[in-house]
């Protein structure tokens, strides 16, 4: 699997999620900078956690419109996968790869901690390692995590069988229908507002978010 | 010319900011106050021709930038 | 500018005692213009110059085997092995937390990390120590509430992971709320960045945000030649931009990866001013600067609120003659300003033009070397009688007293607090908050450091020495509790109004406890930093030295926890 | 009576938000924008006897909560 971790001004989590990949791939991922006008050819695009232009505007505005997101969004189009996670949830809404919108948290609170998820589809490149009998347990860390999307993309979302991971009876921020990650119509993009990557090392609590890395290397080697 | 730009959530969208900035208000004693809502305002120096180009070209900025139109809305003022 | 006639309210609302006056006069040679007063007042600050406790600072013990550099730069290093260091420091951000919360908490994190980052350590954990005044004090839950998210929304910006601290609630914390942020860093021992320039005609860089009129403090006199004489030209508040912050790291340890940097320094505590001197006098240079090359972001700023704005997230380096072409392209590429504002010289002296003219000149080692140093007058606290324990009542219930405990302020769960900060970006931190320390490994190493802030004020309040050891002390057993060999401390001492003499015996005592602590242990104080004058009406703050303590876990899977994971254990109580 | 409140930073005071919303203006092709800066807006609904008593209690929500005055500034629009 060649991969690719886009790095943002003001991305924080790039470095972790390299490791993670690192680990499972067994490989480097290239890091490619934001803006880069073009982009090689990939299995596997991520677009990292972190603060991408410090969340001025909303979270993940300005960083749609950089110059690599054309081709991200290409890559996309043309099946590629693409990982989602936190910030990179918000951007990927922002630049319509996937619907809906994350706004602020409901307490009004930056919220960090460990939440229980139910794994809710192993029918996507990113989950086919899952037992969806299992909840699991992942990070969380983020201001602006509260999905919204209007009544009749949240039914069409559950309709297609599009929810990927719903918080179970823990949801830190809000989102509508307990939205925890979503993925698109093709099943290739997926947001999340947890973090995989800080749960793919036992040394750091859990290793829930490995099964994750796994099935992205076993679905698109 | 100087313009501003509001932007605000479209009904229908739950604006949990609003609604702790009302029920703060409540708890400071300000009961004649009902819905709040939270949104943003710009305020932009804009080199045009005149103002319907610039009233335009501030449309597509709100649509492109300013604002996120799956959940809000925006307003165009030309201040002068 | 030069029209403005240095009287002595002038010179009072600088801050200036007389007889300090005359020892500037002396320096210069002459009668400063108000620029040259200006940056004389900022040095000759305790802030900056430490005149109140320097002589009681000395005394501390800062050396060991495993100590690459002391107090004197802006963190302390440790070896760590293998060619690792780590670099902490911990520092107050007091009054502006009390006037703004969540800008002064941020802008106090934003200052401790550029302090370590400056050094070429990419900062891999923050700590904060806390103190607020009585729970059901008005100001009490908004102070708190602010902190906690001007701390938060800072330093996970940055994507530092906020891994633990203390937070306490006393009344003597009423008037004058205490935040000492504290960061650690690491890098490589060889690959460290010092502030003493060198090399005659190298150039003087400045990196980050524009300057403006931030933390510009009293002489109203030199505004009002040049302004409308609106109170909004001038915040009082800095207001801090974690994302530049990100950007300005990025770049900075982009090019530290190169040979460009000669000598590099961020701008803190009156910016332009102390940055330049400092480095000019610790290279022993003379330093000229160009005020009209000085990124601004105000117009028509004058050399006095040019050297003395506070405006944050900038650093200022000396480069190697040749290589502004190449720092500068990396800058830019991060998005971050960059300009040529000056170069060293022979001269010794600190020059400053603007418009084509001379608009300060003074002399660089008088301007360091004869800041006052005093010893000022000060009283033991009474040790106070011992107490027999069997003179305490018995609780009527044991039960309730234990809730009583549990549920009181300085021991209730913090988890409300410690759950607004990232304490898990960066992927490292092996111990969250909840333990006796917080443990965050050396990236792609097997080593990890704990790092722990304690102190008991109230215990200083009753016997400053007993305080002062038990502060270190505290560091030492939270720090060997999670398995770690303890390596040494930085500090971060606050107290009241020095000029009063049984405060400046707070301050002597606690320091002569840390001392003895310090040596018994082996255990060295690397950096600190002292915040005096917390008082309001004449009503100190409890003595407060906060003492950060670092050690390291050669074998990180050998890292110990707190939590209980099975019954029918054996429990044992070491000591008495 | 519905009422608008506009909270802005003084000048002086450092926008990287506006800032930021400048630069990506001009890198989307937006030459003809100069300064923006970025406020809040609060959209009340608040029970009143009139303009002026309506006025002066949002002066008040203004000063004690809805603007950090140390910082900010804020004027009132009675839209009713
Ligand atoms: N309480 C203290 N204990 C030990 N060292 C201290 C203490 N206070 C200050 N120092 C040291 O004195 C030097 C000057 O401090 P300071 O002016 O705060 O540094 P900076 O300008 O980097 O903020 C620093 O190297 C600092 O580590």
């Amino acid at each position: 699997m060649k991969a690719a971790v886009i790095v943002f001004p003001g991305s924080n989590c790039d470095r972790d999620v390299q490791v993670a990949l690192r680990q499972s791939m067994g490989a480097e991922p290239d890091m490619v900078w934001h803006g880069d006008h073009s982009l090689g050819r990939y299995d596997l695009v991520v677009l990292p956690g972190g603060f991408s232009y410090g969340d001025y505007l909303r979270c993940g505005a300005i960083s749609a419109h950089s110059p690599i997101m054309k081709e991200v969004v290409r890559h996309a189009e043309r099946g590629g996968a693409v990982l989602a996670i936190c910030n990179g949830f918000q951007i990927a809404c922002e630049s319509h790869l996937l619907p809906g919108a994350l706004m602020h948290n409901a307490s009004g609170r930056f919220v960090c901690r460990p939440v229980r998820m139910r794994v809710e589809t192993a029918d996507t490149p990113f989950t086919a390692r899952y037992d969806t009998a299992r909840p699991i347990e992942i990070p969380v860390a983020h201001h602006d995590g509260n999905y919204f999307a209007d009544e009749a993309t949240l039914d069409r979302l559950e309709g297609e069988g599009r929810v990927v991971f719903r918080y179970d009876g823990d949801n830190p921020n809000g989102s509508l229908r307990d939205i925890a990650g979503i993925v698109s119509e093709n099943r290739r993009v997926l947001g999340l507002m947890p973090h995989p990557e800080r749960a793919a090392d036992p040394a750091l609590g859990g290793t829930d978010g490995r099964a994750m890395f796994e099935s992205l290397v076993e679905a698109l080697s | 010319m100087q313009a501003r730009i509001f932007v605000t959530l479209k009904n229908g969208v739950l604006d949990p900011q609003g609604k702790a900035v009302a029920t703060a208000l409540h708890s400071l004693g300000y009961e004649g106050v009902g819905a709040v809502r939270q949104g943003k305002m710009f305020e932009i120096d804009i080199a045009a021709a005149d103002r319907e180009s610039a009233r335009a070209e501030l449309g597509e900025m709100c649509e492109r930038l300013l604002a996120n139109t799956v959940i809000e809305n925006y307003e165009i003022e030309i201040v002068d | 500018m030069t029209g403005i006639e240095i009287t002595p309210e002038i010179v009072a609302e600088h801050g200036l005692t007389p007889e300090e006056y005359e020892r500037v006069v002396a320096a210069l040679g002459r009668t400063p213009n108000i620029t040259e007063l200006g940056i004389f007042s900022v040095m000759w600050s305790e802030h900056c110059s430490y005149k109140s406790s320097k002589v009681w600072l000395k005394t501390l013990p800062t050396e060991a085997p495993w100590v690459i550099c002391g107090p004197g730069e802006n963190a302390g290093i440790i070896d760590i092995g293998d060619g690792d260091a780590a670099i902490f420091k911990m520092e107050s951000h007091n009054h502006p937390s009390f006037i703004e919360p969540y800008q002064g908490a941020a802008t106090g994190v934003g200052g401790i990390m550029r302090d370590v980052f400056t050094m070429g350590a990419r900062p891999v954990a923050n700590m904060n120590a806390l103190r607020f005044g009585s729970p059901d004090h008005p100001k009490t839950r908004r102070l708190l509430a602010g902190v906690v998210a001007g701390i938060g929304g800072y330093g996970n910006c940055m994507g530092v992971p906020t891994v633990g601290g203390e937070v306490n609630f006393h009344p003597a914390y009423d008037g004058n709320i205490l935040v000492n942020a504290m960061c650690v860093g690491t890098a490589r021992a060889d690959r460290i960045f010092y502030s003493a320039a060198a090399g005659i005609g190298n150039p003087v860089v400045y990196v980050g945000s524009r300057t403006g009129r931030d933390g510009i403090h009293g002489a109203t006199m030199a505004s009002a030649e040049f302004d409308d004489a609106s109170e909004e030209k001038r915040p009082t508040v800095q207001v801090g931009d974690p994302f530049m912050e990100k950007l300005l790291l990025e770049a900075c340890l982009e090019l530290m990866a190169t040979d460009a940097i000669v000598a590099i320094q961020d701008m803190g505590a009156a910016g332009l001013t102390c940055s330049s001197v400092e480095m000019a006098d610790k290279g022993g240079v003379g330093l000229e600067l160009d005020l009209d090359a000085v990124p601004q972001r105000e117009a028509g700023m004058n050399p006095y609120e040019i050297m003395l704005s506070e405006s944050q997230e900038r650093m200022l380096m000396v480069l190697k003659p040749g290589r502004e072409a190449e720092a500068r392209a990396i800058f830019e590429k991060w998005g971050v300003e960059f300009a040529v504002v000056g170069h060293l010289t022979d001269t010794g002296r600190f020059t400053l033009k603007m418009g084509g003219e001379t608009v300060g000149d003074i002399p660089v080692r008088p301007l360091v070397d004869d800041a006052p140093s005093y010893e000022r007058p000060w009283t033991p606290t009474a040790r106070p009688r011992p107490l027999d324990p069997a003179s305490a009542p018995q609780p009527n219930s044991y039960e309730d007293a234990l809730r009583r405990l549990m549920g009181c302020f300085d021991v209730a769960s913090r988890r409300w607090i410690f759950e607004q900060y990232d304490h898990s970006v960066m992927a490292d931190t092996v111990q969250k908050p909840g333990g006796d320390a917080a443990v965050v490994r050396v990236h792609g190493t097997k080593k990890a450091l704990a790092i722990s802030t304690d102190v008991t004020p109230r215990y200083c309040l009753a016997d400053p020495v007993e305080g002062g050891r038990q502060a270190v002390a505290e560091t030492w057993r939270n720090i060997t509790a999670v398995g770690a060999t303890p390596l040494a401390i930085t500090d971060c001492l606050n107290f009241g109004n020095p000029e009063r003499p049984e405060i400046m015996g707070q301050l002597a005592g606690c320091i002569e406890g840390m001392g003895e602590a310090c040596r018994a242990l082996d255990y060295p104080v690397i950096s600190g930093n002292v915040s005096l004058y917390n008082e309001t009406n004449g009503k100190g703050i409890l003595p407060t030295p906060a003492i950060g303590g670092v050690g390291l876990l050669a074998d990180s899977s050998k890292m110990v926890r707190i939590a209980v994971t099975e019954a029918g254990l054996t429990l044992i109580l070491i000591g008495d």
